[in-house]
């Protein structure tokens, strides 16, 4: 699976993605986040405050509730602030 | 319906001509062009976004604005990259019969563009210090307004 | 604020790029274009005004909209005389720092523009046949939504 | 007093303009309209249906019982129809 991070996100994770392999028990988005913060210090920093995450399943935006079965791009970033 | 992401600028008067050209049903033209403010400090604006996603959503949301009114034409175009105070950013313009559909067309879409498409704004002042741009609430209400 | 009554044709491109220039407050610019519309066989439209009374009235319409919204800069355009089908008849442009000031006004100044500036327009059809256009009751009611 | 005609109330009257002097009793644009409409047919025709007649004085936009007093330019058109 791949992950990508985006704006503030991608510089406290310091990359803007990766390919990860987490464990059977993390079905959801929610579940991903929480095994993230389990790795290393600068995810835990990054994902301190989960209420300012967004999440997009292979390019459409999802819930944190949202199912990873079959998801092969799942992107995470702060609300969006263009135009 | 043309959706466009580029670093390099675009002339808003050409963009303009060529939307409303060969459809003589078309009456009214809106456009709606954002700048860069130069407030305070802030020298560039840095724009980030999600390749991919960020054309699969601009779509979306100019098809919405198709179903919702009756459009002869419209465009979206969307910069990246570093941009300098002053410089144009986001360019919408839509073209209908009459300006009802055109204005609230055209507004629709940057209300809807500005919480739904996956750009991120980083301010950098004239000493280097950046900062991420937070979003803003007032954005969440007017993309609320069209709720239906 | 600027009103031009005039017969000349005029560039929405350069208009939008002098009308932003110079004010790095400016991050919103709204345009509205209006065409003579090509619909059955119409093949001219011939607009009359009321010189005078035209420019006082459209700057009465400017000065009320910069009452209403903070704009940075406004600029509406209007073409008298014979006009074929496609040719741009009215401009309409705001500048504000963000772009809800900058639509409303602009929305604002067309509707009441369509419906208390002295002009008047007569269809001409392919065989010569003039017809006075008709005031419609939804410009009245567009211009009645602003009311307070 | 100037009176000025516009679209196909000009066309009617067949002019665009004229100098007029009212007799006293005309004091306001009911009245004058009503005075004009009995010197010829074509003024009586281009002013059948007052409710279609919209007027401005000294090129303010006024209302059919304004004063005529000290008004040099009365403008008689049809509803507005630019833009």
């Amino acid at each position: 699976m791949r992950v990508l991070y985006f704006a503030w996100l991608r510089e406290r994770i310091g990359m803007g993605s990766e390919e990860i392999s987490p464990p059977d028990n993390v079905t959801t988005v929610a579940d991903l986040i929480a095994w993230l913060k389990t790795r290393e210090a600068r995810y835990e920093a990054a994902f301190g405050d989960v209420t300012a995450i967004r999440v997009a399943l292979d390019q459409e935006q999802a819930d944190f509730d949202a199912p990873l079965t079959g998801v092969r791009e799942v992107a995470l970033f702060p609300p969006v602030t263009g135009g | 319906m043309t959706v466009r992401v580029q670093e390099a600028d675009f002339d808003p008067g050409a963009e303009l001509e060529s939307l409303a050209a060969g459809d003589k049903e078309i009456g009214a033209v809106v456009s709606f062009t954002g700048l860069v403010r130069g407030t305070g400090d802030v020298s560039t604006m840095t724009l980030e976004h999600y390749p991919g996603m960020t054309e699969k959503a601009l779509e979306a949301i100019e098809a919405e604005a198709h179903e919702r009114w009756p459009l002869q034409a419209s465009l979206v175009i969307h910069r990246v990259g570093p941009l300098p105070a002053g410089a144009r950013i986001v360019f919408v313009a839509t073209a209908s019969r009459h300006r009802r559909a055109a204005f609230e067309a055209a507004e629709f879409l940057m209300d809807f563009l500005k919480t739904r498409a996956p750009f991120w704004k980083k301010e950098v002042t004239a000493d280097g210090t950046e900062e991420w741009v937070d979003a803003r609430e007032t954005d969440n209400a007017a993309a609320e307004r069209w709720a239906r």
